[in-house]
C-alpha cells in the first residue's frame, strides 16, 4: 500500500527521538583516545640520538634538526622544528624513529590564531609539557 | 477555573472600563491596538520558540541532543541567532530590483499576523469576529505566493528565479484542494466564522467527520508552507536557498520569522477547524487547549520534515492535480450525500 | 497567436554548491527545469598527485594515496603498496593479507555508507544521512585503535601492515558485525522504503549496458547497468580467491538500482569479513623488506576493485628508490563521463540524485 | 593457459601487421607501435576473434624524455586476457590518432593527457584542458617542467566570468 | 587585495568599537555572534568529511548552534575552509568569502588550507589560504579531528567576544 514507508520511517525517526543520544560531550568531557593517535608530535629530547632517520623518513620534509658533537663525540640535538603547515600527520616519523624518541601524542587541542604558531619548536613544547604535568 | 477560563476577557472588560464609555471609539481603538500587539506578541514569540523546537527535534531524530549552551537546555539560542542577524551588513545585490527586493521580506512577515488575527484563541478571544475568518484566511496567506515571485525576481539570481517559479507552480496548485477541504466544514457548519465552527465541535470534533480533509488539508499545507517534503521552493540541494539566496541579514531574518509565523498560523487554523480549537475538557483552559492542539501539529510537521526526503516535482504537481484534487472533490460530495440523509434520518 | 520562444537558462551548478560532493561545477541549460545540455567542469581540486609522486620515495607517497579516494584510503594504499610489491616481487605474510582484506572491506562499507548517506542528503533525507554517519563512527573507530587516524589511516606498507590491530580491535569488530543487519534495516526503513525516495530513483538516468561498457564504467555503476564484472572475481588480487562471495548484479539501470546495488554489496563485505576473521592465522604482519625501497626496471598496472569502481595504479620503475611514473587510474573521474549523457531530458532535481548516485569523490576524480 | 596463447598469436600476427614489437612484461602482452598505426591497432584489438580487448581500462600518457608515448590498458570483461598497447609519439610533434570512435569513454582521459603532457589527439570532439585552468602554461607532468616557485603561485589567477 | 592589512584593519576594528559609547551593545552584539556561528557550505576535500562528522550525531556542533550550515554564502558567519585549495578555485574561494556580509570570520582547516600542507611543492597549489583571504584561526591536523575542529570553533568565539585580550596574547602577553 502506499504510504507504508512513509509511516515507517516515521516510526524510526520517533524511536530514535525518544531514545538516547549518543553524543560525547567534547568540551566537559574529554574523550579517551587509543594511545596510536596521531594528533600531534612530542619529543624526548634524552633519547633522540639525532640519525635524522625521521626527516629522511617524512614525505613532505617537515623535520628540520641540527645537532652538534659533544666532547664525548656524541651527536648532540641542537634544534629541532616542525612545520605543521607542511605535515601529514602520517607518522611516518614516528615509525622511523630508531629509539623512540619521537612519538604520537592525543593532543588535538592545536587550533592557533597566528601561522607563525604553527612552526613548532619540539624541544621548547618538550620543556613545556614537563613544566605543566 | 471558570476565571482562569475567562481571564484574558476579564482583561479585557478592565481595560474598556477605564474608559468613560466601554465602547466608544477610542475604547475600540485601544482594544484593536492592544490586539494587534498581542498578534505580534504571538508571532514573534511563535517563531523564536519554534525555531529552536525546530533544531531540538532535528537533533533528537538523529540521536543528539541539539543546541543546549546557551539559557536552560539551550532556550536562548535563537536570541543568541536573533541578535546576530541584526548585526549583519544589509547587502542589495547590484543588479536586483532594489524595491522589490526590499519589500518582499515585509509581506511575508506581515502575512501571518494578519491571518492570526481572525483565530479564536480562546472562548470569545478571537481579535476580530469576522464572518468570512476562512475566506479571509485563505485569501490573505495565499499572497505569500507573491512575495516569493518578488524576492525571486527581484534578487537577480537564477537561483532565485528557478525558486521563485516552483514557488507559483506550487503554491497556486496546493491551494486548491487546501480550500476544498476546508469546504466539507463550511458545509456542515454554513458558516465562514471560525468562531461558530469552533462552537459546532463542542460535542464532536470535525476531524472524525471529515478525515479525509484533514488530512488533504495538512498535505496540502504542508506544500502551502513549503515544509518538506515539499520544501522545493528553498531546496538546499538544488537551488541553494531558492528566493532567499541573496537575502542577507535581518532580511533574511524577516523571511525566517514569517515561514514559521505561516506555521503557527495555518496550524492554527487546523485546530480550529479540524481539532476543536479551544474545545476541551475543563480541566485547562480554552487558550491552554487551543494552544496544545496547535503545538501537536506543529510537531508533527516537524517531525514529517527530518524525516522524509524531498518529492520530486512532477511529483509534486501529479499529487496536487491527480491525488488531492480528485480526493478533495470526492469529500465535497460524500459530504453533501451526508448531509442530506443526516437531514432525512432526524426528521427531514 | 504568436508563440514567443522562450530563451535557455544556463546555470552554473558549483563549485560552492551544496550538492556537489566537493568542487565539481557544472554547467547546465535549462528549458524550464528540464537539462537540455550539461557539461561537468572539473579540476578544482587537482593537486597534481601524479607529479609529486616523482619526487618522492616509494614509501613515501603511501600517505599521498589516502588522499585520493579519502572515503575508502584503505583501498587506495591497498592498490598502490600492491603495484609495488608486485614490482619488486615481494611475498606478504598470510596474516597481512588477512588483515588487508579486513581493512578493504571495512572502508568498503564505510564508503558505501557515506554514499547512502549524500545521497539521502541531497534529496533533504537528513535522518538517513545522520543514521549512516553514526554507523560509519564505528569504522572509524577501529581505523583509529589500528593506525592512529580516522580518515587518511595510510594503514598498509610495502609489505606488509603497518601495525598489528590492538587487542580491543577485535571485539568492536565483532560488534559491529553483529549490529549490521540491524543498521541495514534503518536505511531500509527510513530511505529505500521510501516512497517518496523510490520515486526520485526509480527509473530515472538510465544508463544502458552498451554504453556503459562503451564508455568504461566500471564499479557497482557498472554491476547496476547489468554486467557482471567485479576485479575481485575477474582477476582475484590478494586472496579474494579464497573467500565465498557473491557479486550483486543488478539490471535496472537506473539511479535506484544504482544507490542500492550498495546496500548488496555491504552485506557481501560483512560475509567476507567474517569468513577472513575466521580463517585469519597468526604470525607476523609485515614481510622483510629492504629498508630502501628500489624496485628492479620495469612497468607494471595493478587494479584493485575500489568502492566507486576499478582503481588503477600504473608505475614505470627505471630502477632508482623514486618511480619514474605513478599513473593513476581514478575509478570515478572515468565513470563522471556517463553524467552529461544520462542526464539529458531530466530536471535539476534528478541531476542531482544521478550525481549522488555516481558516488563521485572529487578526490579522486581531481587527483 | 590456452587464453592468452590464442591472445599471444592473434597479437603476434597483429605486431606484423603495424611494424609493432611485442614483449612481455609481469605476464601482460605490451605491444608497442608507431603513433600512425594506432586506430588500426586498436580497431583490431577490439575485435580480436574469441579474446576481444574490448574494454579500455586505461589511458596515459607517458614521458621517456626522449619521446611520448601513450599506453592503452586493455582487457575484457568477459575474459582474462590482457593487453597493453603503447603508441610511440614524437617529442616535438606529439599528435595521435584519438580513439573516442572506438572508445567514447577515452574522452576524459585524452583531455587528460592532452592537460598534462601537451599530446594533441586529432579527431577528439572537445580538446580543452580538463585539470587546470585554460590559460595555464605548461604541461605538468613532462618530465622538463619546472614547478613555478611558490611566491608566482600565490598570485591569485583571474577569475573567468561564469564561475 | 593584501591580506595581512586587511587582517590587521579588521582587528583594529573590533578594538575601535570597544572604545566608543556602543560598548554594551558590542558586547551583547559579540556575545550573540560567538554563539551562532553559521558557515558556508564549504567542503574542499578530505577534511570536508570530518567537517560533515563533526556535523553529525556523534560529535554534534549543533549543541554550540553552529550547525545551520547554509547553502548560500550571503547568510553565513563563518567560513571554515576545510580541505584543498587549489590555484584553480582559489578567485572562486575569494569570491564566495566577499558575498559574505559583514561581521565574518575564516577557519583554516587542515594542513592544506593553513599553508599548503601535503601539496605544497605541487605546481597548482596556493600555499594556504591566508594567501587570499584573513584567516581568524588555524587548525592543524591532516585532517583535524572533529574535537579539534569544535575547539577551533571555540576559539574563534573566544577571539570574536574577547577581542582585546587575543590580540594582547599575540604581542606574546
Amino acid at each position: 500500500m502506499f504510504g507504508k514507508g512513509l509511516l515507517q520511517g516515521l516510526g524510526i525517526t520517533f524511536k530514535r527521538m525518544v531514545g538516547p543520544n549518543i553524543t560525547e560531550f567534547y568540551p566537559e568531557q574529554k574523550p579517551k583516545l587509543p594511545t596510536r593517535v596521531r594528533s600531534s608530535m612530542a619529543l624526548d629530547r634524552e633519547k633522540c640520538i639525532s640519525c635524522n632517520m625521521c626527516a629522511m623518513a617524512c614525505p613532505n620534509s617537515v623535520i628540520k634538526l641540527t645537532s652538534e658533537k659533544n666532547e664525548a663525540n656524541k651527536k648532540v640535538l641542537k634544534t629541532y622544528h616542525m612545520d605543521l603547515g607542511r605535515c601529514l600527520f602520517c607518522g611516518m616519523c614516528t615509525e622511523a624513529c630508531p629509539t623512540k624518541a619521537l612519538t604520537v601524542t592525543q593532543d588535538y587541542e592545536n587550533a592557533i590564531y597566528e601561522p607563525d604558531e604553527m612552526y613548532w619548536d619540539m624541544l621548547k613544547r618538550a620543556e613545556q609539557k614537563g613544566k605543566v604535568e | 477555573m471558570e476565571t482562569l477560563n475567562n481571564l484574558f476577557l476579564i482583561i479585557a472588560d478592565a481595560i474598556r472600563s477605564l474608559f468613560a464609555d466601554p465602547h466608544s471609539v477610542w475604547a475600540n481603538l485601544t482594544m484593536d491596538v492592544i490586539n494587534f500587539i498581542i498578534v505580534v506578541v504571538i508571532v514573534v514569540l511563535a517563531a523564536l520558540i519554534l525555531i529552536l523546537l525546530e533544531r531540538k527535534i532535528a537533533g533528537w531524530t538523529s540521536q543528539r541532543p541539539g543546541p543546549n549552551r546557551l539559557g536552560p537546555r539551550g532556550w536562548f539560542q535563537t536570541i543568541a541567532d536573533a541578535l546576530k542577524l541584526m548585526g549583519k551588513e544589509d547587502v542589495t545585490p547590484a543588479g536586483a530590483d532594489k524595491f522589490i527586493f526590499k519589500i518582499a521580506p515585509m509581506i511575508i512577515f506581515c502575512l501571518p499576523m494578519m491571518t492570526l488575527a481572525v483565530i479564536p484563541y480562546g472562548r470569545k478571544m478571537a481579535p476580530i469576529n469576522l464572518d468570512l475568518g476562512i475566506f479571509y484566511f485563505v485569501a490573505i496567506s495565499s499572497i505569500s505566493t507573491l512575495a516569493f515571485v518578488m524576492a525571486g525576481w527581484g534578487s537577480n539570481n537564477k537561483y532565485s528565479l528557478l525558486g521563485g517559479m516552483r514557488a507559483v507552480a506550487q503554491m497556486v496548485s496546493y491551494e486548491i484542494p487546501l480550500l476544498f477541504s476546508l469546504l466539507g466544514v463550511v458545509m456542515i457548519t454554513q458558516s465562514f466564522n471560525l468562531g461558530v465552527i469552533v462552537e459546532a465541535q463542542a460535542s464532536i470534533p470535525f476531524v472524525i467527520l471529515q478525515p479525509l480533509a484533514f488530512v488533504i488539508f495538512i498535505i496540502a499545507g504542508l506544500a502551502e508552507l513549503n515544509r518538506a517534503p515539499f520544501d522545493l521552493v528553498e531546496a538546499d540541494q538544488e537551488v541553494v536557498a531558492g528566493p532567499f539566496t541573496e537575502y542577507t541579514g535581518l532580511r533574511w531574518g524577516l523571511f525566517f520569522l514569517g515561514e514559521y509565523g505561516n506555521m503557527t498560523a495555518l496550524s492554527a487554523l487546523a485546530a480550529t477547524v479540524f481539532l476543536g480549537g479551544w474545545q476541551g475538557p475543563a480541566i485547562l483552559p480554552g487558550y491552554v487547549w487551543f494552544f496544545m492542539k496547535v503545538g501537536v501539529i506543529i510537531f508533527f510537521m516537524m517531525w514529517v520534515r527530518w524525516t522524509f526526503p524531498r518529492i520530486r516535482i512532477d511529483h509534486l504537481m501529479h499529487l496536487a492535480w491527480k491525488v488531492l484534487l480528485p480526493l478533495s472533490i470526492l469529500n465535497i460530495l460524500l459530504t453533501g450525500l451526508g448531509i442530506y440523509i443526516y437531514r432525512f434520518v432526524m426528521g427531514g | 497567436m504568436s508563440i514567443k520562444e522562450t530563451e535557455e537558462l544556463i546555470l552554473n551548478m558549483g563549485p560552492q554548491h551544496p550538492s556537489m560532493h566537493g568542487l565539481f561545477r557544472m554547467v547546465v541549460h535549462l528549458e524550464g527545469e528540464t537539462i537540455t545540455k550539461l557539461e561537468p567542469k572539473i579540476g578544482y581540486l587537482h593537486r597534481g598527485m601524479e607529479k609529486l609522486a616523482e619526487s618522492r620515495t616509494y614509501a613515501q607517497f603511501i600517505p599521498y594515496t589516502d588522499r585520493l579516494d579519502y572515503l575508502a584510503s584503505p583501498h587506495n594504499n591497498w592498490a598502490y603498496v600492491q603495484t609495488v610489491e608486485k614490482l619488486m616481487g615481494v611475498e606478504i605474510p598470510e596474516r597481512a593479507e588477512y588483515l588487508r582484506v579486513i581493512f578493504g572491506e571495512l572502508a568498503r562499507i564505510a564508503s558505501h555508507q557515506v554514499m547512502i548517506a549524500s545521497t539521502a542528503l541531497d534529496m533533504a533525507g537528513w535522518s538517513a544521512w545522520s543514521y549512516a554517519f553514526r554507523d560509519r563512527e564505528r569504522i572509524c573507530d577501529m581505523y583509529e585503535m589500528t593506525a592512529g587516524s580516522r580518515l587518511t589511516v595510510n594503514i598498509m606498507r610495502i609489505g606488509g601492515m603497518s601495525a598489528e590491530p590492538p587487542e580491543e580491535f577485535w571485539p568492536a569488530l565483532k560488534s559491529f558485525l553483529d549490529d549490521t543487519p540491524e543498521m541495514l534495516e534503518e536505511y531500509y526503513g527510513i530511505f529505500f522504503g521510501n516512497e517518496i525516495a523510490l520515486g526520485r530513483l526509480k527509473n530515472v538516468g538510465i544508463l544502458s549496458k552498451e554504453m556503459a561498457e562503451n564508455l568504461s564504467i566500471t564499479g557497482p555503476v557498472l554491476r547496476a547497468s547489468g554486467v557482471n564484472y567485479d576485479v575481485r572475481k575477474a582477476e582475484p588480487y590478494s586472496i579474494y580467491d579464497r573467500f565465498d562471495f557473491k557479486v550483486p548484479v543488478r539490471t535496472g539501470c537506473d539511479s535506484y538500482d544504482r544507490t542500492i546495488i550498495r546496500m548488496d554489496e555491504i552485506v557481501e563485505s560483512i560475509k567476507i569479513i567474517k569468513q577472513a576473521v575466521r580463517d585469519i592465522p597468526e604470525g607476523p604482519v609485515m614481510a622483510k623488506v629492504p629498508k630502501v625501497i628500489k624496485p628492479p626496471a620495469g612497468e607494471v598496472y595493478h587494479r584493485v576493485e575500489n568502492p566507486k569502481g576499478e582503481l588503477g595504479f600504473y608505475i614505470v620503475s627505471d630502477g632508482t628508490t623514486k618511480p619514474s611514473r605513478v599513473r593513476i587510474r581514478p575509478a570515478t573521474f572515468i565513470n563522471l563521463q556517463m553524467l552529461p549523457i544520462v542526464a539529458l531530458g531530466w530536471k535539476i532535481q534528478d541531476v542531482v540524485a544521478i550525481f549522488a548516485t555516481l558516488d563521485a569523490v572529487l578526490g579522486e576524480v581531481d587527483k | 593457459m590456452e587464453n592468452n596463447e590464442l591472445l599471444k598469436r592473434q597479437v603476434e600476427e597483429l605486431a606484423s601487421r603495424v611494424n609493432g614489437e611485442v614483449e612481455e612484461s609481469f605476464g601482460v602482452l605490451v605491444l608497442t607501435v608507431k603513433a600512425p598505426y594506432i586506430t588500426e591497432t586498436l580497431t583490431a584489438a577490439k575485435q580480436f576473434a574469441e579474446v576481444p580487448c574490448d574494454f579500455l581500462h586505461d589511458l596515459c600518457g607517458l614521458d621517456q624524455v626522449d619521446h611520448f608515448e601513450v599506453v592503452y590498458q586493455l582487457s575484457s570483461l568477459r575474459g582474462p586476457q590482457k593487453l597493453r598497447v603503447k603508441a610511440l609519439l614524437n617529442r616535438e610533434n606529439p599528435v595521435v590518432d584519438s580513439v573516442t570512435r572506438i572508445w567514447q569513454g577515452a574522452n576524459y582521459l585524452e583531455r587528460e593527457a592532452y592537460d598534462m603532457f601537451g599530446i594533441i589527439f586529432k579527431g577528439h570532439p572537445n580538446l580543452k584542458r580538463i585539470y587546470m585552468w585554460d590559460d595555464f602554461e605548461g604541461y605538468p607532468l613532462r618530465k622538463d617542467y619546472v614547478t613555478e616557485p611558490i611566491e608566482v603561485r600565490n598570485i591569485v589567477r583571474q577569475r573567468i566570468e561564469g564561475e | 587585495m593584501d591580506v595581512a592589512s586587511e587582517k590587521r584593519l579588521r582587528e583594529e576594528e573590533a578594538l575601535i568599537e570597544k572604545n566608543v559609547l556602543v560598548t554594551t551593545i558590542d558586547k551583547a552584539l559579540n556575545w550573540a555572534r560567538g554563539h551562532s556561528f553559521w558557515p558556508v557550505t564549504l567542503g574542499l576535500a578530505c577534511c570536508a568529511i570530518e567537517m560533515m562528522a563533526t556535523g553529525g550525531p556523534r560529535y554534534d556542533i549543533s549543541r554550540f548552534g553552529y550547525e545551520v550550515f547554509r547553502a548560500s554564502p550571503r547568510q553565513a558567519d563563518v567560513m571554515i575552509v576545510a580541505g584543498t585549495c587549489t590555484r584553480k578555485m582559489a578567485p572562486l574561494l575569494r569570491r564566495i568569502y566577499d558575498q559574505m556580509p559583514e561581521p565574518k570570520w575564516v577557519i583554516a582547516m587542515g594542513s592544506c588550507a593553513n599553508a599548503g600542507g601535503p601539496f605544497v611543492d605541487s605546481y597548482s597549489m596556493l600555499a594556504g589560504v591566508d594567501k587570499i583571504l584573513p584567516v581568524d584561526v588555524y587548525i592543524p591536523g591532516c585532517p583535524p579531528r572533529p574535537e579539534s575542529l569544535i575547539y577551533g570553533l571555540l576559539q574563534l568565539q573566544y577571539k570574536v567576544s574577547n577581542p582585546a585580550k587575543v590580540r594582547l596574547m599575540r604581542h606574546g602577553k
